[in-house]
This record gives C-alpha cells, structure tokens and sequence, in this order.
C-alpha cells in the first residue's frame, strides 16, 4: 500500500472549532466592524418601502396591509439580500480571500456553510430592524403575528440564502457579477418567494398556523434541496 | 372554422423563429468551418518545416 | 473531438431527410386531417406544435443536467459543450413554447397572457437558462465557464419541479387541450397526430443538437488552433 | 542527496485553453533546501506555484509532497495542511486586523496554541504594536510582511512564495531575505519566484530559470556566479512563453 494511502485521513481534534462556525464568525466580525452590509440592505429596504407606499397609494385606495403586506414584505427582503450576498462574496474576492478559503485544509463545504449561515444572520438581522418599521409605516399589529411572522421569515429566508449563497460565490467569479446575480437567483428562488408570500398573507390575515404549515414544510425542503446541492458542489464553485 | 388568423400567427411565427435559429446556426458553422480552413491552410507549411 | 465529428455528420445527414418529410406529414395532419375541436375552433391546432415544443424544451434542460454531471465527473470539455448546446436549444424551444401559449390564450381566454401553471413555468426556466447562457458569456476561461455553468445546470434542473410544484399551487388550471366533439375521450386522429408531432419534435430536437453540438466542438478546434498560434514554440 | 524529496513534480504540464503554459516539467525539492525560480512574465512561475499549493489541478502530469500526489483527494486536508502560499494579492481581509486576520487563519488550519503562534509571527515580521490595527490602514510593504506572517501561521513544511520581494524597502527586504535562509534550517522546504536575480542568488540554494513550460536552467548556488545567471537569463528569458 502507497504511503500516503497508508496515512489515513486526518481528523480535526475534537476542541477545534468547525471550519464553517469560524467563516462565520469572522463574516460577523467583519460585519460588526463596517456593518457595510447591514447599512445598505437596511436603508435599501427602507426605500423599497417607501416605494411602495408611493406606488399603492394604501390609504387613498382603501387597501388594507394584510392585501398586499406579504408582497411588500416579500421584495423588500429579496432585494435587500441580494446586497448582502453580492457583498459577502465581494469581501473574499478583493484580496483573492477566496483562494485562501479554497487552500484551507477543511472541506469546501465548511466554506459554503460558514457563508451561509453568516448571510441568514444578516438577512435576519436586517429583518428584525425592517419589519417593525413596516409595521409602523403601514399601520399593522406586528406583536400579534410576531412568533409565526418570524417562523415564516426564518425558514424562507435560509432556503433563500441556501441557493444566494452557491449563486453568489459563482456570480463573484465573472466578471459584472452585480448584473449576474440577480439574474440567477431572481428566476431559480421562486418557489420560495411564491411559499413565503402566501405564508405571510394568511400570517397576516391572522389565520392558524395549520393554514399554511404545509407552506412552511415545502420552504424548508426548497432550503434543504439547495443547501445540500450547495454543500456537494460547492468544491466546484472554490476551484479555480 | 373561427381563430384561423390567430393559427395562422402562430405557425408563422414559430417557422420564423425556427428559420432564424437555424440561419444563425448554418452561418455561425460556415463562418467557423472556414476561418478553421483558413487557419489550417495557414498553420500546415509552418508545421512541415 | 475527431471521432466526434464523423458521428455527427452521419446523424445529421440521416436525420435530415427524415425529419423533413415527418415535418411535411405533421403539417399535412394538423391542417388537413385532424378535426376541428369543438370549444377552441381552429386555435386548438396550435398545440400540435405547442406541446412537442415544451416536451422537448424540458428534453433539452435534461440534457444540460445530464452533460453537466458528466462534466463535473469526468472533466471532459465535450460534456459542456453537450450541455451548452442543450442549454440553447432548450431556450429556443421554450421561446416557441411562451410565443404559442399566449396566442392561443388570446382567443381562448379573451387575454394575452395569464399566469397559469405551466406557462410561468415555461417562463421561469427560460429566465433561468437564460442566465445560465449569461454566465458562460461572462465567465473568464474556458474551463471556468464549464465549471460554473454545469453547477447552475444541475441546480437548475433540480430547480424545475419545484418551480411548476409552487407555480400550480399559486396558479392552477391548465386547459384540457384534447377534447373532441363526442366527449368519449380523445379522437383518435388527434391522438395519432399528436404522437407523430411529438416524435417528429424529439428527432427534430436531435438533429439540431447535433448541429449545434458540432458548430461547439468546431468552435473548440478553432479557439485551440488560435491559442497555438499565439503561443510560439508549439 | 539520497533523502527523498520533499516536493516533486513530473513532467507536469498545464495548458491554459490550448496555450501551453508548462510543458513537462520536473522539480525536485528537499527538505532543508530553497529553489529561486526566475523567469520572464507570463513564463509559468506564477502557475506553477498555484499548482504546487493545489489550487490549480494540472493538466498533465503530476506533483507529489512526500510521495503523495497533489491530485489525491482523500489526502487533500492532510496536504494542504502542510503547504503554506504566498500570492500576489495578500489575502488579507482589509477590514480586520491584523490580529484578527491571523487568528481567523490559526483557527481553520487548527493551529494549536493560537494566541502565542500569531504573536510570535506579528514580533517576526515586525508588525508587533499594530497588530490591532485594520489591515486597510497598513502600508503596501506591511500588507506583504503581513500576507507572509498569513502563509506562515500554520508552520507549513513547504513554504510556496510568489515574489516575496515585492513592495519591500530594502530593510523589509533583508529581514526577508534572513527568513528565507532561516527556514530551511528548520527543516522547511523553500520554493520562490522573483525578478531580482541577485536578491534569489543571494537567498536560496539553488536557482532556476522557468523559460519554453520548463527549467531550462537549474544550479546550485556555489557553481553559479551572479555573471553567469545574468547571461543564462538574458539568453532563455527572451525566449518567449
């Protein structure tokens, strides 16, 4: 048997923080630093909305939030995540960090996990801040659907960072990614986006959880679809 | 028989987007296949010295 | 790429004259055979062309899921150029297929367009693979652009039945397209028809894959040809 | 030497779409030794360094560290361990510090004993006092002293350095040129590029020429003179790809 057959593989040691908790935190701390990324999806969700309280006049044409909240909801956290992924897998390309992730000696989907769970904490995180000021500009009962809005919110959320994340990294390496991105996962995160607005119309609209928990279930399994996918071929996105 | 125009629309333009698919591929063939010739002609006596 | 070539050229050769008078004998059955559908009039004969197209538009995105598997596993530059050339024609056919759908929406619904199921479907695929034709165009090598496209072609493909599930469950009703005069089912003719368009379309769908396969593979050659020349000593 | 070489490469090739870039290359490098590998742009240097720190797979041929090929996946984590990479670009995130940086690199390539590790590397390459500083903030030859203290946080066996010289004052310069001459004594195996034919042939123990997708000149230091590698450069260099 060849030698470097015989060395078997190597083990991290059991006190070693993973791989992909590092990436993340070091995301985090990066974040904490500028908050660059927080700053523009926030004051970018904050414009979506206005946009739309200019677009639908709601109190002249007698529409109420829960009519088309979810929708507002909807894009607002779409198009602000689009800032935050882009800008996440910017970070790593300026110095070629990305090269450095792909050297390191941990699985490539470490790197994919770590990226994604630092993205679903700044989507979230701009969440929390964006949607009380919803709730304050169109005038709804935030406290009463807080718990199930937020489950809603969580698992879209994470199946839509789940395939930003592995479409991000892979807009990055074109070049004009900022145009790339979008045009990727606009079309391919549909069913996310189509589960979560309903999920939140019935949120909304005060119903039971048992209205749209099969609404949650399939956003969960759209997350997990893509996450695994972005965990098998992540190694392809990493090599140069 | 009603909606013949429309029919009559419809095939066309199907038939036109195909005519144009495949002229663009008989002319993006006939373009390569003939800058290879070239190339080739031009690489050949080059690779004999 | 050698061995290739030959291949190509007799199948496009066989092909040729097949599909060309398959072609003529569909026309023949939609216009002057098949019977006029009671409800729809005329339109109806749309989907004699409709339907094949979406079959082999998803034909052609399998094809791109197979090509870029096999890609990634075997580093073969010939699979990408397969699913490259997958990837166009299944964005060609899904043109047909979103040109056709709202034509015959508009006598048949009174509207041009309309969000049912597997028309938004249809017009999410082309959306997405048509991105996915982007980022080959934008990618900075060869083999980067083969790399990166065979991700988003699985990712795609793996995408699609989620795409309609989500889609039908925000939309539903597809029309029944085949309905004659009895109501006892299909006619017969219309069923004959059919098949023989949907056969014509999958042969017709492999000649121009060959084409465009080999119009790829030809590319390859010129660019390798070029790449030589600019590298002296070679 | 009768040791078996640390890193080896045979008949390597890589291809670049079909523009050769290496054509049958074939190193040896052993432990304790360090190879200055000059050459003109575009000769290769940079991507041969990209394939010996596995970040490029080539296209023909094959690169072992120990034995092992550089391809074997399952040996990957085990491999890459052992290779530290110097680039071009530093690989730094601008907006952390420089404590930061290190740290986040000791930490994925579970470096025991971080804290002590990444000081000690920050005193070597002079940067203690500002190693709570944003690395944006720091002067090109600082970055580079940094990216260095980066490629070396985890004591990699093979040290990869592509033009470890660039950007340095001639102080930074020397410091560096002292490290290089240290590593192998420890042990390390050494491998740089660089433009500046006298600083490598003052550094390392041996020198090559990348010229034509392979070494077309390769001596040991003690029977080259700074004379004749000038002329062997200006003859092989001018040679294109």
């Amino acid at each position: 048997m060849p030698r470097w057959l015989a060395a078997g593989r190597e083990v991290a040691p059991l006190n070693a923080t993973p791989p992909a908790l590092v990436i993340c935190v070091k995301d985090l701390q990066q974040e904490l630093k500028t908050r660059e990324s927080f700053t523009a999806a926030f004051f970018f969700a904050l414009l979506v909305q206005l946009v739309f309280s200019f677009a639908f006049d709601f109190q002249s044409l007698g529409l109420g939030f829960q009519d088309v909240g979810a929708g507002v909801l909807w894009i607002t956290l779409t198009f602000s995540s689009i800032l935050s992924l882009q800008n996440s897998f910017v970070i790593e390309r300026e110095k070629n960090c990305l090269a450095a992730l792909a050297l390191c000696p941990c699985d490539p989907s470490s790197v994919f996990l770590g990226k994604f769970l630092a993205n679903l904490i700044f989507v979230l995180a701009v969440q929390a801040f964006v949607l009380p000021i919803s709730a304050l500009f169109f005038g709804y009962d935030l406290a009463a659907v807080a718990l199930p809005l937020s489950l809603v919110v969580v698992v879209n959320a994470a199946g839509f960072s789940a395939l930003g994340t592995l479409f991000a990294a892979i807009s990055v390496r074109t070049r004009r990614s900022e145009l790339l991105l979008p045009l990727l996962l606009f079309p391919a995160a549909t069913p996310v986006v189509i589960w979560g607005v309903k999920a939140t119309r019935l949120c909304l609209a005060g119903r039971g959880l048992e209205a749209y928990e099969y609404l949650v279930g399939l956003s969960a399994c759209f997350g997990a679809i893509f996450a695994v996918a972005g965990v098998l071929l992540f190694d392809y996105v990493l090599e140069e | 028989m009603k909606n013949l125009n429309y029919l009559f629309w419809a095939y066309t333009l199907i038939w036109i987007l195909l005519a144009v698919y495949l002229l663009s591929l008989s002319v993006r063939l006939r373009a390569v296949a003939s800058q290879l010739r070239r190339l080739k002609s031009r690489l050949s006596p080059e690779e004999k010295t | 790429m050698e061995r290739l070539d030959p291949m190509l050229r007799t199948i496009e050769l066989v092909l040729f004259p097949v599909v060309a008078v398959l072609m003529v004998a569909c026309l023949y059955c939609i216009f002057c055979v098949v019977p006029n559908e009671v409800t729809m009039g005329a339109v109806q004969r749309i989907f004699y062309f409709h339907v094949p197209s979406a079959w082999v538009a998803f034909l052609g995105f399998f094809v791109v899921f197979v090509a870029s598997t096999l890609y990634l596993t075997t580093r073969q530059l010939v699979w990408d150029t397969l699913a490259h050339a997958a990837a166009e024609l299944g964005v060609l056919f899904c043109a047909i297929v979103l040109l056709s759908g709202p034509i015959w929406a508009r006598p048949a619904w009174g509207t041009w367009w309309t969000w049912e199921a597997r028309l938004t479907t249809t017009l999410v695929l082309e959306l997405v693979f048509v991105a996915y034709l982007v980022l080959r165009s934008q990618a900075e090598s060869r083999d980067q652009a083969a790399r990166l496209a065979a991700v988003v072609g699985i990712v795609g493909f793996l995408d699609v039945p989620l795409i309609y599930f989500s889609v039908k469950l925000w939309r539903g009703h597809h029309p029944i397209v085949f309905k004659s005069g009895g109501g006892e089912g299909l006619e017969p003719a219309m069923l004959k028809t059919f098949m023989l368009c949907m056969f014509t379309f999958t042969l017709f769908f492999s000649l121009l894959l060959a084409l465009r396969f080999r119009l790829g593979l030809l590319q390859e050659d010129l660019a390798e040809i070029k790449d030589r020349e600019m590298s002296p000593g070679a | 030497m009768s040791a078996p070489s640390l890193v080896s490469t045979r008949n390597l090739e890589f291809r670049f779409g079909a523009r050769p870039v290496l054509r049958g290359l074939n190193l040896d490098l052993h432990r304790g030794e360090s190879l200055a590998v000059f050459g003109s742009n575009g000769a290769g240097k940079t991507t041969l360094l990209r394939i010996l720190a596995t970040l490029l797979r080539p296209t023909g041929g094959e690169a072992f560290l120990d034995e092992v090929p550089l391809s074997a996946r399952a040996q990957r984590s085990h491999l890459r361990r052992r290779i530290g990479f110097l680039s071009h670009q530093s690989m730094l995130y601008e907006r952390l510090t420089a404590r930061q940086n290190l740290h986040f690199y000791a930490r994925m390539y579970g470096v025991d004993n971080r804290a002590r590790r990444c000081a000690e590397l920050l005193e070597m390459v002079e940067l203690g006092g500002r190693e709570d500083d944003p690395v944006e903030e720091f002067s090109k030859g600082m970055q580079q002293r940094l990216a260095l203290a980066r490629a070396l946080v985890h004591d990699p066996e093979l040290v990869l350095l592509d033009e470890p010289f660039s950007g340095l004052d001639p102080r930074a310069s020397s410091r560096l040129g002292t490290l290089l001459q240290d590593l192998p004594r420890r042990g390390k195996a050494v491998l740089f590029t660089s433009h500046h034919l006298e600083m490598g042939l003052g550094v390392a123990h041996r020198v090559a020429i990348l010229s034509g997708g392979s070494f077309a000149f390769d001596s040991p230091r003690e029977s080259t003179s700074l004379e004749g590698l000038v002329a062997a450069y200006a003859s092989l260099a001018g040679r294109g790809a």
